[in-house]
């Protein structure tokens, strides 16, 4: 039989027990957040850093002038022209590829071996560490295609690098629209084409938009598979434009120009003996951050609304 | 209800089914459907309605593997709609469907009518929006939508999506419309609306449903099918099977003993 | 890649680097044509010139023996111009109170190939310093600096011992000498220049009995900074010179402007005499070397030119 | 019979109505014919992937091939001394794998304790709200660009370290290991979440009604049920560290070092083969081939990790 | 079954409790559990049992925006449990709970046992050890698997599970336990011997058990309790709720008319 006093001294002491226990509760949860914050702290204080070291170098001139001997009078504007168009190249090397072939997982393939094999591809190849891509660039496309170190090969390479990202995110997204709307689509008549063109793509775009953003937002960052392909040049003009004044308007030249990339220009910057240019070094770098943290951000932020948004 | 008799607009051979698992869903169905009548479905969950149902848009087509046996003859043309040298998206421009969900795209009202056209390669704007208004009307909704045709579909309540996705349809002037409970997810209002919807349908085209509920069956529909386990246990009249059918299994479940 | 006439490309030294930069950077402003300059070091600036990938390659010692039969394999002549000097810097931490200075024996002890696995203390190298590790610092295997160095101080080029931090990029050098006391390393004269704060030069002695002498300008040009003083060079493929000319005007651009430009990026200007003869020498497009297929040490720039006929 | 069939059924695409409503049902060639295109089309991109794995397998393996003829396997895997550039040529894969190997076990020291409680962190005591600001923002960090990382541990956390061990050189393997071991806490940690989360309510249900604190809960019964997802995570995470190339080329020295000293300065096969990249290494030559060989090595060690990782999380998401 | 009358364990008043959403799944309900006899709580699917029998080991909290309205009070000792002065850990301690589902922990069958020992921060190997074969015989499962203790707990069938989770529960020597349709997943044999285990539990606590099925109620508990949307309808001795309810409402459930 429970009596009022066994009880009572039996709860004082479970009540101890308890704050002693809760304690704990306590401090995990402030080492966790420390544990979370610690990467957070340390973008922070990298990007101080960055900002702090390059802050004079954050002019308009910074971005349209030429590399050049004398640091303060050296600019991005060969750099970021350079990414721009390296990255044109992965955008439409890798876009229409990862997203067909996401399509193609998603909607066409059978469920048989041949599937599951392009499926096991795709999983590693998002494994495979950038400076392999490096290797495969200098390999097949410097010397096996002979596209030398242009526009055109650092373009392919870093596109065959994000082609793993488009595909992922292409079917994650896919796989989020429901069979019946498929369904509804084809009981209308609509061919299969015509299901994955006007719903299955038109209702994933969002998705795979994002896809692509973070990829290339990671193709801006990478260094290694370029110098690997050997950029790393005093470039001080700009490749020929993609489009002219005289038919046919495009031309294709650029894309075997040589080039320089921004994370390529901050590593040239930072390998050099004076100082000064370890400013325009430190500037470059709270460049490419506030880029791809923009684009990143950008990309976060969608995938939001349309979790938001889109409710089946 | 069945005032005259009316030809046969499409009629099921011994039709068996097999999903890609192995699964004999349908065991040999010989039914008719009559023209401009309504045939309704019942059964216990799981007997093969669905299936059945989806024989006749060759819905099943879409996933691998699985495997018709027999026919289903359409009338006047005497075609049978599950041949090899039939294309499946031929065969649902001439039978649609409605399903137990609403599944309007998210598109504009609009542009859920319109897309059974857009299908078929119509450009012709005039000839859309007079297609467009004409589903709506049909499908009772233009009244409720007209000044907001271009407004999200997701946006209508579930009644209204339903009879959205009976507007999109009509909109190809199908031959024969199928519903596979289509007032499953709706509340008693709705549903009254898309039964009596059904019933201004049937002046129009022949009409196939699925029910799970049989007090609607008995409502709506001129014949009625109870199917069992893969099989057609009875086939005739509602009014025949809801009062007096002839089989001892159509009974037990009419009368809710079993099911 | 075809190399295309309106681009004039370079390729090599990272010594000369900064040199052909600033007048690459100054060209383009005078004349714009368009001059892409990349660093791949010496030996891998030689490889594309003798690919014909590169109008012009720099180098910081002559062209070797291997490399001349490859552009001849290849059908290319070049023009070989003598622009500045350099004075190959051994340094060490600020920290090392002990090495006062090093004589060319200790070095050749330090850096020759069998000191590989076996010299790792300070003391192994002269019994009076102390018994810590010893951590090296030197230039790439595709560099001239070491080609330069092994030369001068093993006595054969590309003879080194290779358990060292080997890089094309100075910068790492200077970086890895200037932060960690048990370091020796060497590099161009420039590199040391910049961060005379950083890392600190050691007089060198060359010959038993001779005195200790650090790099300087004098030091260089006086002929006391032995072995270690070489000359910076440029390579012009001859075809390039003749038949496209835009190289030619970047020639004459360069060498109109080599010494205010090479004291600018604190290089070690050639005397005026000499630049005059180095652009007779160009005027005349005289082909070949005046080496022998390998690096010399300490031999005179006008000496030089005389020996190509 | 054919030809009258394809103009019968581009008729049928001009004009429906007017057909006979049996022809309408035929076989629509044309359209028939484009659908196959497609298909076909979409199968080659897909393919893409295959392609690409089958070269780089390729490109590594006939590189390396010529190596090996040069180099006996032997003296690739227990030579102690990787100098293929100079005099005294030597292939031992070894230090570079040392280097590899240690400057990933240094990341991981720091990554899995501060990625595990961090996820433990998210799954167990975070509100939805702390959860959803948390998430992006370490998403946000997976963003950053490895070079600059580099710069960052050269620059900044080295010096930070030398503060506090003055012995260590400005080249080493502590910097740049913690700060890939920073890099990678956002991935082990959002893929533990994920583990963490997947296991089913009622799991901590019964250990909170049996009176268990939250930490308890987390520690006894969350963590050890969603342990093989949390290896996945671990896993995934090695491969990373292995495969990182700019950080530890920039801050970990270049000198293949045959040790597993944190304090000294070494090589990893990424850092190796960018190093050898920068200069320009005749195609064909033994030095071209060794990157090659390191690359392939590299290569098995992540697809190893790779593998297992995958395996492991598929397991475990058979489980739930 | 009631034999003689017992004092009140603990006795909810007025309680009330609304979900975050809003919802007020219960309604002032005042209602005793008598101490070492078994309670039922049955009704309608959704009707409140399983948000009622678990404000009594306040498993709300774990939910942020969860409300309770009134109290729980527990005797002797007279605390309204669900004060914000009481800590929820501490009132599970006292009242320990079975779930529908049975959820051992990935642990050995011994370590499920000793868990709560373990939370208690017992560390004593030999105590632990006798709790667990106690809590094991007292759940009727020591003989099945005294052999094989450190194996994995999900290696039992469903019926030893869910007597595992009994055990762990009993482990701790709790004065209330809760059963949320502990055998709604079990198969007719497990059924019985969880029943029977309960008749036996009754010897030492009070048990709280909430059931869909009538006939389990009427076997093997000492009160019911009838709830319907939330409210409690009517509460009496189990022999008299199924004998001669006194509501109207009661009966129509109880006979099947509803449901
Ligand atoms: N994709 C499938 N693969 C294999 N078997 C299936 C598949 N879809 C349905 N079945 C099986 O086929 C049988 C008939 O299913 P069907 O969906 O036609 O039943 P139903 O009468 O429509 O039931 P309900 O009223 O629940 O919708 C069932 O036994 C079902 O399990
Ligand atoms: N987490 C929740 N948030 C909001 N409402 C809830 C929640 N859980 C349950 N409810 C609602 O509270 C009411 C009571 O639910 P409860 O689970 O207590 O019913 P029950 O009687 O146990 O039913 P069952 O017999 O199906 O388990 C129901 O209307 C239910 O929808
Ligand atoms: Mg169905
Ligand atoms: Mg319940
Ligand atoms: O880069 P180098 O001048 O040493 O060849």
């Amino acid at each position: 039989m429970t009596t009022q006093a066994s009880v009572l001294e039996n709860l004082a002491e479970v009540r101890a027990m308890i704050r002693k226990h809760k304690r704990n509760d306590y401090i995990f949860s402030i080492i966790g957040l420390v544990a979370l914050m610690i990467g957070l702290l340390t973008l922070l204080t990298l990007f101080v850093d960055l900002v702090v070291d390059g802050y004079p170098r954050f002019t308009l001139d910074f971005l349209t002038s030429y590399p050049s001997r004398r640091a303060a009078s050296a600019g991005l504007l060969s750099a970021w022209v350079g990414s721009l168009l390296v990255m044109l190249v992965t955008f439409f090397s890798a876009v229409p590829l990862g997203v067909a072939a996401g399509i193609y997982l998603e909607e066409y393939a059978p469920k048989n071996w041949f599937s599951d094999l392009i499926e096991i591809n795709v999983t590693n190849l998002a494994g495979v560490p950038s400076i392999v891509y490096g290797l495969l660039a200098l390999g097949l496309f410097v010397y096996g295609l002979n596209l030398g170190e242009s526009i055109l090969t650092a373009g392919l390479t870093l596109g065959l690098l994000i082609l793993p990202i488009v595909i992922v995110t292409t079917r994650e997204s896919i796989r989020g629209i429901p069979v019946s709307i498929r369904e509804a689509a084809y009981a209308v008549g609509a061919t299969k084409w015509q299901v994955v063109f006007h719903h299955v793509l038109h209702y994933s775009s969002g998705g795979i938009l994002t896809g692509i953003i973070i990829g290339m937002a990671r193709a801006l960052g990478e260094t290694a598979p370029i110098i690997t392909i050997g950029a790393l040049t005093f470039i001080a003009f700009l490749p020929p434009s993609p489009v002219s004044d005289v038919a046919p308007f495009i031309n294709f030249e650029w894309l075997q120009s040589g080039f320089t990339v921004l994370p390529i220009q901050m590593f040239n910057w930072l390998s050099r003996p004076d100082h000064a240019f370890h400013i325009n070094a430190a500037a470059t770098g709270a460049l490419i951050i506030v880029v791809t943290l923009l684009m990143n951000g950008t990309a976060i932020w969608l995938r939001y609304r349309i979790r938001k948004n889109i409710k089946w | 209800m069945v005032t005259t008799t009316s030809p046969v607009k499409a009629e099921s051979r011994n039709l068996s089914f097999y999903y890609s698992s192995g699964h004999k869903a349908l065991k040999g169905i010989t039914m008719p459907l009559y023209e401009k009548r309504i045939t309704a479905l019942i059964g216990p969950s799981g007997c093969g309605k669905s299936t059945f149902l989806r024989c006749f848009n060759r819905m099943h087509d879409l996933y691998p593997g699985n495997k018709y046996d027999g026919q289903i003859v359409m009338y006047p043309d005497n075609t049978n709609i599950l041949d090899n040298g039939v294309d499946p998206i031929e065969v649902r421009m001439r039978i649609s469907m409605v399903f137990q969900k609403p599944n309007p795209f998210p598109k504009s009202i609009y542009e859920n009518v319109a897309y059974g056209l857009r299908v078929r390669g119509e450009r012709n704007k005039r000839v859309v929006d007079d297609k467009v208004e004409e589903a709506l009307k049909g499908a009772a909704l233009w009244d409720e939508v007209k000044d907001r045709l271009h407004d999200l579909a997701f946006n209508l309540s579930g009644g209204q999506q339903q009879r959205l996705c009976i507007a999109r349809a009509l909109a190809t002037d199908p031959e024969i419309m199928l519903f596979d409970e289509p007032t499953s997810a709706l509340d008693p209002i709705a549903t009254a609306n898309i039964e009596e919807l059904m019933s201004e349908l049937r002046n129009k085209l022949t009409i196939l449903v699925v029910t799970h509920n049989m007090q609607q069956a008995a409502r709506v529909s001129d014949y009625t099918a109870y199917m069992y386990l893969g099989e057609l246990i009875e086939y005739d009249d509602t009014d025949k099977i809801f009062t007096n059918p002839s089989r001892k299994e159509t009974e037990d479940y009419i009368t809710g003993k079993f099911g | 890649a075809p190399a295309k006439n309106d681009i004039i490309r370079i390729d090599g030294s990272s010594t000369v680097y900064p040199i052909t930069e600033a007048v690459a950077e100054e060209f383009q402003k005078a004349k714009r044509i368009k001059v892409t300059v990349g660093i791949s070091g010496t030996g891998g600036g030689f490889k594309k010139f003798c690919r014909g990938e590169t109008d012009i390659s720099e180098a910081s010692r002559p062209i070797l023996a291997k490399e001349m039969e490859a552009c001849k394999a290849a059908g290319i002549e070049f023009i070989e111009l003598p622009v500045a000097y350099d004075a190959l810097t051994v340094v060490v931490n600020p920290k090392n109170t002990f090495v006062k200075h090093f004589t060319v024996e200790e070095l050749k002890k330090l850096w020759e190939p069998e000191a590989q696995g076996k010299i790792k203390t300070w003391k192994q190298v002269n019994p009076s310093w102390p018994d810590t590790p010893v951590k090296l610092f030197g230039a790439g295997s595709d560099s001239g600096t070491f080609d330069y160095f092994t030369e001068a101080i093993v006595g054969k080029a590309k003879s080194s011992r290779g358990d060292f931090t080997a890089s094309e990029d100075d910068n790492v050098l200077v970086q890895g000498v200037a932060s960690d006391i048990a370091a020796t390393g060497y590099f161009g004269f420039a590199y040391y220049e910049e961060n005379s704060k950083r890392v600190k030069a050691v007089p060198i002695v060359a010959k038993p009995g001779a005195p200790a002498v650090l790099p300087s300008r004098e030091t260089v040009m006086n002929g006391t900074y032995q072995p270690l003083s070489r000359p910076l060079f440029i390579y012009i493929s001859a075809n390039a010179a003749k038949s496209n000319p835009n190289v030619k005007a970047f020639i004459d651009f360069y060498l109109a402007n080599a010494k205010e430009l090479v004291e600018e990026v604190k290089y070690i200007a050639l005397p005026e005499h000499e630049y005059a003869a180095v652009m007779e020498h160009w005027k005349a497009m005289k082909v070949g070397t005046g080496f022998g297929g390998e690096p010399e040490v300490g031999v005179k720039i006008t000496d030089l030119l005389k020996r190509i006929k | 019979m054919r030809i009258i069939n394809v103009i019968m059924v581009s008729q049928v695409l001009q004009n429906p109505a007017e057909l006979p409503i049996s022809a309408r049902l035929a076989k629509n060639v044309r359209r028939h014919i484009m659908e196959r295109v497609i298909e076909f089309i979409l199968m080659l991109a897909a393919l893409s992937a295959v392609a690409t794995t089958i070269s780089i397998v390729v490109i590594l393996l006939y590189e390396s091939f010529s190596f090996f003829e040069h180099v006996s396997l032997w003296d690739f895997l227990t030579d102690t001394e990787w100098t293929p550039l100079f005099e005294n040529a030597h292939y031992g894969i070894l230090p570079l794998v040392s280097g590899t190997l240690t400057t990933s076990a240094i990341a991981l020291a720091v990554a899995i304790p501060l990625g595990t409680i961090g996820a433990i962190y998210l799954s167990e005591f975070a509100s939805h709200r702390t959860r959803e600001i948390i998430k992006p923002i370490l998403e946000l960090l997976v963003g950053v660009p490895t070079v600059v990382f580099g710069y960052f541990a050269l620059l900044f956390v080295t010096p930070l370290l030398q503060k506090i061990f003055p012995e260590l050189p400005g080249f080493n393997m502590l910097g740049p290991g913690i700060v890939m071991g920073i890099m990678i806490i956002p991935y082990i940690s959002s893929m533990a979440e994920d583990a963490m989360r997947a296991v089913p309510m009622s799991m901590r249900e019964g250990s909170y009604a049996m009176g268990a604190t939250r930490f308890q809960t987390a520690l006894r019964v969350v963590t050890p049920a969603a342990i093989s997802g949390i290896i996945a995570a671990y896993i995934l995470g090695i491969s990373r560290a292995v495969g990182e190339t700019m950080v530890v080329a920039l801050a970990a020295g270049q000198q293949p070092n045959l040790t597993f000293n944190p304090m000294e300065s070494a090589a990893t096969i990424t850092a190796y083969i960018v190093q050898v990249a920068m200069g320009d290494l005749p195609h064909g030559s033994i030095g071209y081939q060794s990157i090659f060989a390191a690359g392939l090595v590299l290569m098995l060690m992540t697809l190893t990790f790779n593998v297992i990782g995958h395996i492991t999380r598929k397991r475990f998401r058979e489980v739930y």
